[in-house]
Parts: structure tokens; C-alpha cells; sequence
């Protein structure tokens, strides 16, 4: 990195009276607004509404595996909670999650632009993702669909009797949601940018959510179409998939992979873009080689395209297509290798603080660390014989999209909460919050290993009572988990009423949010375009950088 | 290098800046104008490469059962009116012209022929769904919709459904495209007899016409992929 | 509580040290982050609010190292894993067939001397067994945690699986792929006997080989009056067909497998031999996989008796020794065989 | 406006190459050349494809950024059925998938295929 500061940064602009929060009350000023900002915040809104009742499913999932039997809900019951769990968790809440609330608050101000590049089309994708979640919700409500979240044909096709199609509508809605964002952010970056804003100085979380834009706009339109193949296949009786009527089954899971493994990345990309954040304010630090993690994020997000077929290795896939599969799913564990190495390496010689963030920081290192290593056993083609549909896949995933993703959501809502509701919360409670979702996590899913590596299926009702130790264990741990979760909701709410104000800059941080508006920010943002004359993360402006 | 030339042509835009931002048209979150027609641009192309993905996953599964049942597809092709395929194909070409023309004038700030051209498109983009109605109410009467109904003279039947499965699927999905852009096309005539696009500002016209020139090329694949499936012979089955 | 499940055949044994040389590395690499993560967070934690830490931009040689090392130790996972799938996608030549069907939500296998079983399978010990597997519904999977073996069941296709049990014992048989509301009530126990008990357990009871049994139906479908007639008027003969060349009409030909019987069956328009006319009606909805089988069977016991050397008694059981190099079939290139 | 504005007559030139185009695509048609008339059909669709992309859309005169957008869409397009149909080419090729199967013998004349 050429790149020394040649300038100071611009002086924070004076606080401007009006926010965007205070600028109106009226609901509908809210439902019409075009501000990203307020958009971040209706998504916010929604998507914990979703998180909840996503976290409803799955305690009924965890209540019912305490006992071996299958005593709590039917299995019918349980094929439907579990389902239910998937599909809220994955398109209701995982997929929005960061991109449409951290990414569409942020990424405006992060580059120095007064909005997204189309602030109606940011609206009409909150409204489709609305609706499409109130389709899927009252398809769950009218009797449920008992699937899986990933819809294998022939059975979601043709067997299952429950209301597929109508959820399937509600997810293709959803994606279209999806596609709206990431063209939205993939326009806004490439076109609006403030002067000096360089690729070279874009602040990591704006290439993290540019690489899962591409991923949004590339692979979400497929799945729409299988999707919406499988409704068509359902209702007309057509055959697509159903051998009995010519089809191959085996090609709905490529077409379903092709999008329903990148999103993995949809999901996890975004996280990393906010521990890029994170560990460099509460280290104090540039970033440790900014070039190699920008890198790596395009390139996960490239990779993760050509690996879709691992979910395959044992499904009937020829064993050649299997074999050009998992040599790229191993190449695709090297960028986020290199991106937990350069977080480790920032942290080195640096001034590190223990607020709540940096907390979630450390999990997030340590957790996804574990969930990425254990995808390398997933990836083999002779050791995934095993583990593939046990519970060693649940526990892999959920190290990733809750150790991984969820904990860098709760870090980043904690970073960004007085910038972008104005207020400061209660440091002791996080810290106690974030220690027992800690704790929690991982006495929830480390026994999943354990039982995946025993041989026991996934999506089980009862299974054979040796499992019961570890499934008991996970159910504690889920408990544990969910007062993990429950603490900060209660928090910052409070907060929200009773919270002292808090600065435009209460951490010292760097980037254009910080320092360039006020806390909570002006409408248009900046109260003139900003500036940009430095590289990201510049802390410690004054002291020459070294190259180690 | 004419493409060098161009590029360095388009330098100048900056001094319109100045005045630009009064633009009736003008939104609040660009600089200038300039900006506002590249992010229009940009988004409009990533657009399209969502929509080339939409329907790639309909070509990949046709890609594969082609390969599956190669001799049930050729068979089953005959059943396809190679005529009024052709026919249609040229319809939708000259539309494409029409369009391109369309913002050719809207370029030049030729306002009458900018409607003309417009409501032209319109006409042969109908033509092409008239054309595409006979063709389905045909294939409907033969018992040729997939599903209970389905009725299929040959030995390949079940095979021959998936390729009619196909052809409805992808041939409907096109014409829903087809009707979703006429209405944006009255949309555009509409704007047009107001008189709201010159020289400086034509934005929905260009980002309309690549959204039509684009469902044109989905059809110039579909018309090989479904219509001329193995080699047809004079007077085959229909 | 067990904490490390029974090693019950020779593929586990190999998945274990596999799975260790894997496990190592996931520990060695947690085990970096996290001292390194816990050290660096207490070595150089905040001391007091204005302290400015040198920048440190990066290195070009560290990013290279952890570029490139774990780059190396990933493709040797890669290599020692496909070698063992390898195995697990290549049935040895002599080993005993038992076939599988997978139905919501039972598991049917049935041994071509005729045994039948639900929800459970009887194998012996030392001896490699083959699975062919297919289902009447939707995909399932066959899975048994003590082999490490698993694959899925697909409706009109035959997928194979085969392991060598090498411990005595009663296993668990899950169905691994989410099949619908009783999914997790889809599986049973496999028996791995001693050999002589798998003798005895093998001759009790049976009702005919899978053969016979398929000849029954072969009769009982009316196929006999017409293939079997001795003539070629209006059908192909079956004498000898089985794993031969078959050329259709239209120039193609194609090897006349199990995949391929199955189709004519339930197709028999699809692929007609060159000369004949279809004139045969679908069974398509008839037969069920089972009977499926079974008159595969049978027409297989038409062919290998005398052409390859096999006693005619043995036909179609145990000690049928495919050739020494079988034929890499391409069904999809219509039959070409492929030396791989 | 930064816009490079096309001639006329370059768009009735692309209007007739694309008329052409189809009928030779129609009557190739009709010509058996076995595998080949696939090719050729594909061949010609994707002249007519790069014609409109090009000359209609503006492709040749548009940003090196858009350039890059376009190929990109066909770039992961053709990851999508290449990767997808490599299964299905390579399916038959597995050792021994097949069951019962057996090599050709080749030396048995059987009556019922020939």
C-alpha cells in the first residue's frame, strides 16, 4: 500500500439539529421514505420480527429432541418446525440480514454518497421482501410445509401434500428482493463514490457487500426459476423433475446449489465486511494487508460459484464431476483462511480494547474458525460419505451462519447502534450478553459434531436413544442461547428511550460515518459531499507505517 | 480507434454539469446528470445479467434433457410450426430495429418519429403474440399442453412432454416478458407525445429499448433451440 | 454413551484414518487461532485511552506463507479423500449383490436366492457385498454409521454402494435424505453374521431364487408367450441378451444392462431393437422395483449361462464373477464402452 | 450527454444480416449433417446475439465497465450448464455403476442381434 495520508481528515461537520430519524414522525413518512437510512431501519424492524419467529421454530425443534422418542410434536409437527426454522432463518433472516440493515444504513455513508444510486427501487425491494415474507408466513400458518428448506424434488414436486407452492411463491419473491439490493449497491459503488474515494481506500465492508451483491444478482435469479419450475411442476402436473414423469431429479439439486451454495456466502461475506470493521477500531490498527482481503472477497465470492456441487458427493453425481467439485470447495477454504490469518495479524502490536464488538470480534474469529476447518471434512469426497445429511452439517453450518454470522450482526448492531439511533447503550449488560451467547453457542452445536460424527441423521423426530446425552446437552445449550439473545433486545429498547446521547464518534473510529456526519446522521447524510484524502482505517495517522 | 474517439468524447459532459442538476428529471442523490445516466446505465445492464440468469437456469435444464433425449426432442420438434418460428423471429428482429431507431431519434431529439418508432415496436411486438397465440391455441387443440391432457402420438411421449414442458415454459416466460415491455413502451409513448425527452435527457428510452433488444435475443435462442431440433423434413408432422 | 462409533467394516477403517489426518489439521489450525487471538488480546490490550499504535500495513511474505501452506495441506485432503472415494464408487468383481429398494418409509432387500427382509439386511462377515439400490418414491439414503457408508436412493436409477463387514454385531440403518413425515422412523438394523450363520440364515426359508421368482412373473405378465417363443417373429428372443450388444433401430447401439431392461420394460418404446416393430404395451405402473428386479434377474439367468463359463445352476447368484475387466458403460453416449 | 449516436444505416445494415441469419438458420435446418446442425444453429444465434448486443445496445461504444458486466452475465451463464451437463457427460463413466453388467461378449453369435 503506496498510500500515506497526505492531508487530516476533514473536521467533523457540526451536528445538524434535524436527523433523519427526527425529520418526521408519521407512519407514513416512514412507509413512503426513500432514505436508506429509514429503509435500514424498516428492514431491521422486520427482519427481527423474522429472527423471532425463526428462534420460536427452532425451540420447538431442540424441546422436541430432548426426549428420543418423539413424544412433543407429531412428526408431521416436527417436519414442519424444522422446515419452518430453515426457511425463515435462511431468506427471512440470514440472507437481508447485514446487506439490507448494516449494508443499506452504511454503505451510502461509508463511500460519501447521499443515498443509494435508486432510493425507490431500495423501497420497492423492502415491500417485495414484505410480501413475499407474508406469503410464506401465511402458507406456514394455512398448514405449513414440511419440505425441508431446500425443496428436493420428487418430494416437494409431487409427495408432499402440504402448501409448497404458495411458499415457494413467497421465496421468489424474496429473492427479487434480494436481486433489488445488491444491484442497488453494486451501481452505487461503481458510480458514487465521493472524490478521493478510491477503490483502494473503500473501507472492507463496502467490498464485502459489493462481492455479495454480485453473488445476489448472479445466482438468486436461478433459484428463482427452480423454484418457480417446481410450482409449475405441482400445480400442472409437468414434468421436470419427477422420474415418473421423464425428469431428473438430481438436476433440481444442481439447479437449487447452483444458488443455494454462493448464498452461504451471501450470508457470511457481509459478516467478515463487519469484522474487517471491528477489529481494526478496537485494535486501533490499519488493517493487515488490505489488499489480500479485499482480494479474498472477490475471490470467495467467484470460487463460491464452482463449488455447489459438494452437497452432491454422495446423491448419484458422477464421481468425475464430484472430483473438479471438491478440488475447488478446498481451493475456496484458502480466501477465508487468509482473511482470519490478516484479522489475527491486525490484532498484533495493536492497542486492544474489550468493548462489547471487539467481544463478538473474538467469537466471531474463534467460531467461524471452527466452522470453516470443519467444512475441509465436508469438502473431502471419501470423508463427507459420512458426514453428509448427519449432524455434523448442522453443527458445521450453524458454527458458520450463527458463531460466524450472527455474532459479526450483533457486533456490528452494537458498533453502529449510537450512530444510528443516536443513543449509547449499556456496555455491562453487552458484555454479559455476549459472553452467555458465547457460551451458549457452543454448548448448543459443539455436541451436534459429536452426534454427526456418531451417525446420527438430520431432520430426525426420534432417533436411537445412545444420542440422548448430546442432544440434551444441545437443547440446554439452546436455552442458554436464546437468554443470549433475549438480553440485548431488552437492552436496546431500553436504550432506545433512556440511552445518553451518543457523540458522533464515541470509539474513535475512522471512515466517513464516523466522522464526516453526526450521530445520528443528517437526511442527505453530509452536510456537504466529503472529501476523502486517506486510506481506510488510518488510526494512528501520525506515526509512520511499517511493512513487517 | 473510433471507440477511442467516442470515449474521449464523452470527457466534455462535465461542462454540463453546471446547468444540468435543474433538470425536471434530476434526482436528489447524484451529482450531475452525467452520474445519474451512468448509474441508470449500469443498473439497467445489471439487470438484464439477472434476467440472462433467470433464464439460463431454464437453458441448463434444457440443455440437459436435450443431451438426455436427444432423438424424442428431434422427433418431437416436427410438431413445432417452423413457419410461423421464422416468421415470428422476423417480426421480433424488425422490432428491434424499430427500437433501436426509436432511440436513434430520441438521440437527435426527433420527436415525432420517437413516437412513431415507438408505437411501431408496439405493433410488431403484438404481431409477434398474436402470432404466438395461434401457435399455442394449435398446439392446445393437438392435446400438446403438458399435464393430464397430454396426448402424444409416438414413442417418445413422456419425453416429448418435457420438451413441451420446456417450450411452454420458456416461450410463455418470453411472452410475459413481451407484454411486460409493451406496457413499458406506452409508458414511453405516453412520456414521448409530452414531449419530455430531447438530446440531453432520453434515459427510459435507452434503458427501455435494451430491456426489448434483450428479450429479443432470448427469442433468437429459443427460436433454434425449440423450433429446429434435428434436421426437419418438408411437411413433417404438422 | 459411546464416543466413538463401532468400526464395522474395512472402508471405516480406512474413513478413520482419513477423518484423523483431516481432524488433525482442524485441531492444529483452531488451536493457532485461538492462542494467537487470546495472546495477542491480552499482550497488547489497551493500557491506557491515548495510546496510538505504529500502523502496520501488512506483509507480502506472511500472506504468501498462509496462502500457500494451507493451499498444500488442502490438496493433499483433497487427494487421500478422492482416493478413498474411488474405492467407495468401485465394487469389487466378486462380490455377493443383495438389492435394495427404498420405499416411504420402508427399506425392502431381497437376496437373489430369494431371501426377502424389511428393514433389515443380513450380510456375513469378510465377504464384500454390493447393494443395488433404487426407490418406488422419492430419494432416500442408505446409510450405516458403523461402515461410514452412505449413498442416496434414487427413483428410476440404480445407484450401488458396497462395503466388507468386519465385526459380528447388530447396526443401525438410518434413511439419510429427508424423505417426508415418518423419515426418521425409515430404518432398521443390519445383521453382520459369521459366515456359517449367514449359511444357515440363507437357506432357511427362501421362496425361490430372485431368478425363479422372476420367472414366475415373467409368466404370469404374458412376456413368455411372445419373447420367449423360440421364434424372432414379432419379438426379440431374450436367450443371451443380457450384457450384450443390442443394436436398435436407427443405427444406435447400446449394451443391454439392467438400466436398459428396465427402460424396455416400463418404456419399451424408447430403445427397440433394429428389425422389430413395438408392438409391446408399458408396465409402467404394473411392476413395482421389487418385481422390477427380480425379472431382471431372471432375464440375466437367460444369458450368462454357457457364454461365460458359469455353471447354469449358479445363474444369477452368489459367485457370478463378472469378467475380469468389466465394460465402462456410457448409457448416455448410447453404449459406446469406455476404457477408463 | 456522453453518447455515441450510431448512423442509421448501421441499423437497417444489422436488420438485414439478422433477416439473413434466420433464413440460413431455417434452411440449414433441412440439411443433415448429423451433430453438426446443432453447432451451426448455435453458431449463427450467437452472430445474431453479438449483432444486437453490439450494434442495437450499444455494446461497442459503451464503457470498458459495461463491457465487463456483459461478459461477466455470459461468463457465469456458461459456468451454469458447463458444470451441470459435466455431471451428466461423466455419470456413465464411473467403474461400475451399472448392475449386472457385464462386458460384450463378443464371440457368442446370439440370433436376437442380428
Amino acid at each position: 500500500m503506496s498510500t500515506v495520508p497526505v492531508a487530516p481528515p476533514p473536521p467533523p461537520r457540526t451536528a445538524a439539529p434535524v436527523n433523519y430519524l427526527s425529520v418526521s414522525h408519521s407512519v407514513r413518512s416512514w412507509l413512503l421514505t426513500a432514505d436508506h437510512k429509514r429503509i435500514a431501519i424498516l428492514f431491521l424492524v422486520s427482519i427481527s420480527f423474522f429472527f423471532v419467529l425463526g428462534g420460536f421454530a427452532a425451540t420447538l425443534v431442540r424441546l422436541e429432541l430432548v426426549t428420543p422418542r418423539g413424544d412433543l410434536l407429531s412428526d408431521d409437527g416436527y417436519n414442519k418446525a424444522f422446515t419452518a426454522h430453515g426457511i425463515v432463518m435462511i431468506f427471512f433472516f440470514l440472507i437481508p440480514s447485514i446487506p439490507a440493515t448494516l449494508g443499506n444504513f452504511l454503505l451510502p455513508i461509508m463511500i460519501g454518497a447521499r443515498d443509494l444510486a435508486f432510493p425507490k427501487v431500495n423501497l420497492l425491494s423492502w415491500y417485495i421482501f414484505m410480501i413475499g415474507g407474508v406469503i410464506a408466513l401465511s402458507a406456514m400458518f394455512l398448514g405449513g410445509v414440511d419440505t425441508g428448506w431446500t425443496f428436493y424434488t420428487p418430494y416437494s414436486s409431487t409427495y408432499s401434500n402440504q402448501w409448497v407452492s404458495l411458499t415457494v411463491i413467497g421465496l421468489f419473491l424474496a429473492g427479487f428482493s434480494s436481486i433489488l439490493t445488491g444491484l442497488n449497491f453494486i451501481v452505487t459503488v461503481h458510480t458514487m463514490r465521493a472524490p478521493g474515494m478510491t477503490w483502494h481506500r473503500l473501507p472492507l465492508f463496502v467490498w464485502a457487500a459489493y462481492a455479495t451483491s454480485l453473488i445476489q444478482v448472479l445466482a438468486t435469479p436461478v433459484v428463482a426459476i427452480t423454484l418457480l419450475l417446481v410450482a409449475v411442476e405441482r400445480t400442472l402436473r409437468i414434468g421436470f423433475f419427477d422420474p415418473a414423469l421423464g425428469g431428473d431429479p438430481v438436476l433440481f439439486q444442481h439447479l437449487f446449489w447452483f444458488y443455494s451454495h454462493p448464498a452461504v456466502y451471501i450470508m457470511i461475506l457481509p459478516g467478515m465486511g463487519v469484522i474487517n470493521e471491528l477489529v481494526t477500531c478496537f485494535s486501533r490498527k490499519r488493517i493487515f494487508g488490505y489488499e489480500a482481503i479485499a482480494a479474498a472477497h472477490v475471490a470467495l465470492a467467484v470460487l463460491g460459484f464452482f463449488v455447489w456441487g459438494h452437497h452432491m458427493f454422495v446423491s448419484g453425481q458422477s464421481i468425475y464431476a464430484g472430483m473438479v467439485f471438491s478440488i475447488l470447495t478446498f481451493a475456496v477454504a484458502i480466501p477465508s483462511a487468509i482473511k482470519v490469518f490478516n484479522w489475527t495479524a491486525t490484532m498484533f502490536r495493536g492497542s486492544i480494547s474489550y468493548d462489547t464488538p471487539m467481544l463478538y470480534t473474538f467469537g466471531f474469529i474463534g467460531l467461524f474458525t471452527i466452522g470453516g476447518l470443519t467444512g475441509l471434512p465436508l469438502a473431502s469426497l471419501g470423508a463427507d460419505v459420512h458426514f453428509s445429511d448427519t449432524y455434523f452439517v448442522v453443527a458445521h453450518f450453524h458454527y458458520i451462519m450463527v458463531g460466524g454470522m450472527v455474532l459479526a450482526y450483533l457486533g456490528g448492531l452494537h458498533f453502529w447502534w449510537p450512530k444510528m439511533t443516536g443513543r449509547l447503550y449499556p456496555e455491562g449488560w453487552a458484555k454479559f450478553a455476549a459472553l452467555v451467547v458465547f457460551v451458549g453457542f457452543n454448548l448448543t452445536f459443539f455436541p451436534q459434531f459429536l452426534l454427526g460424527y456418531l451417525g446420527m441423521p438430520r431432520r430426525y423426530h426420534a432417533y436411537p436413544e445412545e444420542f440422548q446425552v448430546l442432544h440434551v446437552l444441545s437443547s440446554a445449550g439452546a436455552s442458554i442461547l436464546a437468554v443470549g439473545f433475549i438480553i440485548p433486545v431488552v437492552y436496546f429498547l431500553w436504550s432506545l428511550r433512556s440511552g445518553p446521547p451518543a457523540p458522533a464518534n464515541p470509539w474513535g473510529a475512522k471512515g466517513l460515518e464516523w466522522e464526516a456526519t453526526a450521530s445520528p446522521p443528517v437526511t442527505e447524510n453530509f452536510a456537504d459531499t466529503p472529501v476523502v484524502t486517506e486510506p481506510a482505517y488510518n488510526y494512528a495517522s501520525e506515526r509512520e507505517p511499517e511493512i513487517v | 480507434m473510433s471507440d477511442a474517439d467516442t470515449l474521449s468524447h464523452s470527457l466534455p459532459a462535465a461542462s454540463a454539469v453546471e446547468e444540468e442538476p435543474s433538470h425536471p428529471a434530476y434526482r436528489h442523490q447524484f451529482d450531475d446528470m452525467a452520474q445519474q445516466f451512468e448509474a441508470s446505465h449500469l443498473g439497467m445492464w445489471v439487470f438484464l445479467i439477472t434476467e440472462i440468469m433467470f433464464f439460463g437456469g431454464l437453458f441448463g435444464g434444457y440443455t440437459i434433457y436435450r443431451s438426455l433425449y436427444h432423438e424424442a426432442f428431434a422427433d418431437t420438434s416436427q410438431y413445432m410450426n417452423i413457419v410461423l418460428g421464422a416468421f415470428n423471429t422476423s417480426v421480433l428482429i424488425a422490432s428491434s430495429l424499430t427500437m433501436a431507431l426509436a432511440v436513434h431519434a430520441a438521440q437527435t431529439g426527433l420527436q415525432k418519429p420517437l413516437v412513431r418508432f415507438l408505437l411501431a415496436t408496439m405493433a410488431l411486438g403484438s404481431v409477434f403474440l398474436v402470432i404466438k397465440y395461434f401457435e399455442y391455441s394449435e398446439k392446445f387443440h393437438h392435446h400438446h399442453f403438458p399435464g393430464p391432457n397430454f396426448h402424444y402420438e409416438g414413442p417418445w411421449a413422456r419425453q416429448a412432454e418435457i420438451l413441451f414442458s420446456f417450450y411452454f415454459v420458456m416461450t410463455g416466460m418470453h411472452a410475459l416478458h413481451m407484454v411486460v415491455g409493451i406496457g413499458l413502451l406506452s409508458y414511453l409513448v405516453w412520456k414521448a407525445s409530452k414531449r419530455v425527452f430531447d438530446a440531453t435527457y432520453y434515459t427510459p428510452v435507452e434503458m427501455i429499448g435494451l430491456y426489448w433488444h434483450f428479450v429479443d435475443i432470448v427469442w433468437i435462442f429459443l427460436f433454434p433451440l425449440l423450433y429446429l431440433i434435428g434436421p426437419h423434413h418438408m411437411g413433417g408432422h404438422s | 454413551m459411546k464416543w466413538f462409533p463401532t468400526v464395522a467394516s474395512e472402508w471405516a477403517l480406512q474413513w478413520e484414518y482419513h477423518n484423523l489426518y483431516l481432524h488433525f489439521w482442524i485441531a492444529f489450525f483452531t488451536v493457532v487461532i485461538f492462542l494467537g487471538v487470546f495472546w495477542f488480546a491480552v499482550k497488547y490490550r489497551r493500557r491506557s485511552e491515548d495510546e496510538q499504535p505504529r500502523p502496520i500495513l501488512g506483509s507480502n511474505i506472511a500472506e504468501i506463507v498462509w496462502t500457500l501452506v494451507p493451499l498444500l495441506i488442502a490438496m493433499s485432503m483433497f487427494a487421500w479423500g478422492a482416493a478413498l472415494y474411488f474405492e467407495y464408487a468401485s465394487p469389487p468383481e466378486n462380490a455377493i449383490e443383495v438389492y435394495i429398494t427404498g420405499k416411504q418409509w420402508m427399506w425392502y432387500a431381497q437376496h437373489p436366492e430369494g431371501q426377502r427382509e424389511i428393514n433389515e439386511l443380513h450380510v456375513p462377515v469378510g465377504r464384500p457385498i454390493k447393494l443395488t439400490m433404487t426407490s418406488e418414491d422419492v430419494i432416500h439414503s442408505f446409510f450405516v454409521p458403523v461402515f461410514r457408508l452412505k449413498r442416496d436412493v434414487i427413483p428410476g436409477r440404480y445407484t450401488t454402494i458396497w462395503f466388507t463387514a468386519t465385526k459380528a454385531g447388530r447396526y443401525h440403518l438410518f434413511c439419510a435424505e429427508y424423505c417426508g413425515a415418518q423419515h426418521s422412523r425409515m430404518g432398521g438394523w443390519v445383521y453382520v453374521m459369521e459366515p456359517a450363520a449367514y449359511e444357515e440364515w440363507l437357506s432357511g426359508g427362501a421362496a425361490g431364487s430372485m431368478a425363479a421368482q422372476g420367472e414366475k412373473l415373467f409368466a404370469q405378465f404374458g412376456c413368455a408367450s411372445c419373447h420367449l417363443s423360440g421364434q424372432q417373429g414379432r419379438c426379440p428372443n431374450l436367450t443371451n441378451v443380457f450384457g450384450n450388444r443390442v443394436e436398435l433401430s436407427g443405427g444406435a447401439t447400446v449394451v443391454a444392462d439392467a438400466t436398459y431392461i428396465r427402460e424396455s420394460i416400463l418404456n419399451p418404446a424408447a430403445k427397440v431393437v433394429a428389425g422389430f416393430q413395438n408392438i409391446m404395451p408399458s408396465f409402467q405402473g404394473q411392476v413395482s422395483e421389487q418385481n422390477l428386479l427380480q425379472l431382471i434377474a431372471f432375464i440375466r439367468s437367460l444369458s450368462s449361462a454357457g457364454s461365460l463359463g458359469v455353471p447354469a445352476g449358479e445363474a444369477g447368484g452368489i459367485g457370478q464373477r463378472p469378467p475380469a475387466t468389466p465394460a465402462r458403460v456410457d448409457r448416455r453416449t448410447q453404449g459406446r464402452p469406455r476404457q477408463p | 450527454m456522453k453518447h455515441h449516436v450510431v448512423p442509421r444505416k448501421h441499423y437497417y445494415l444489422v436488420f438485414l444480416a439478422l433477416l439473413c441469419l434466420t433464413g440460413t438458420t431455417v434452411a440449414a435446418n433441412f440439411v443433415d449433417v448429423g451433430g453438426l446442425n446443432l453447432l451451426i444453429a448455435l453458431c449463427i444465434a450467437f452472430t445474431k446475439a453479438s449483432l444486437v448486443v453490439l450494434i442495437f445496445m450499444n455494446v461497442r461504444f459503451s464503457s470498458p465497465l459495461t463491457k465487463l458486466f456483459v461478459a461477466a452475465g455470459l461468463f457465469w451463464l456458461f459456468t451454469l450448464i458447463l458444470l451441470t451437463f459435466s455431471d451428466y457427460v461423466s455419470r456413465g463413466w464411473i467403474p461400475t455403476p451399472q448392475p449386472w453388467q457385464e462386458s460384450p461378449n463378443r464371440n457368442v453369435d446370439n440370433p436376437a442381434l442380428h
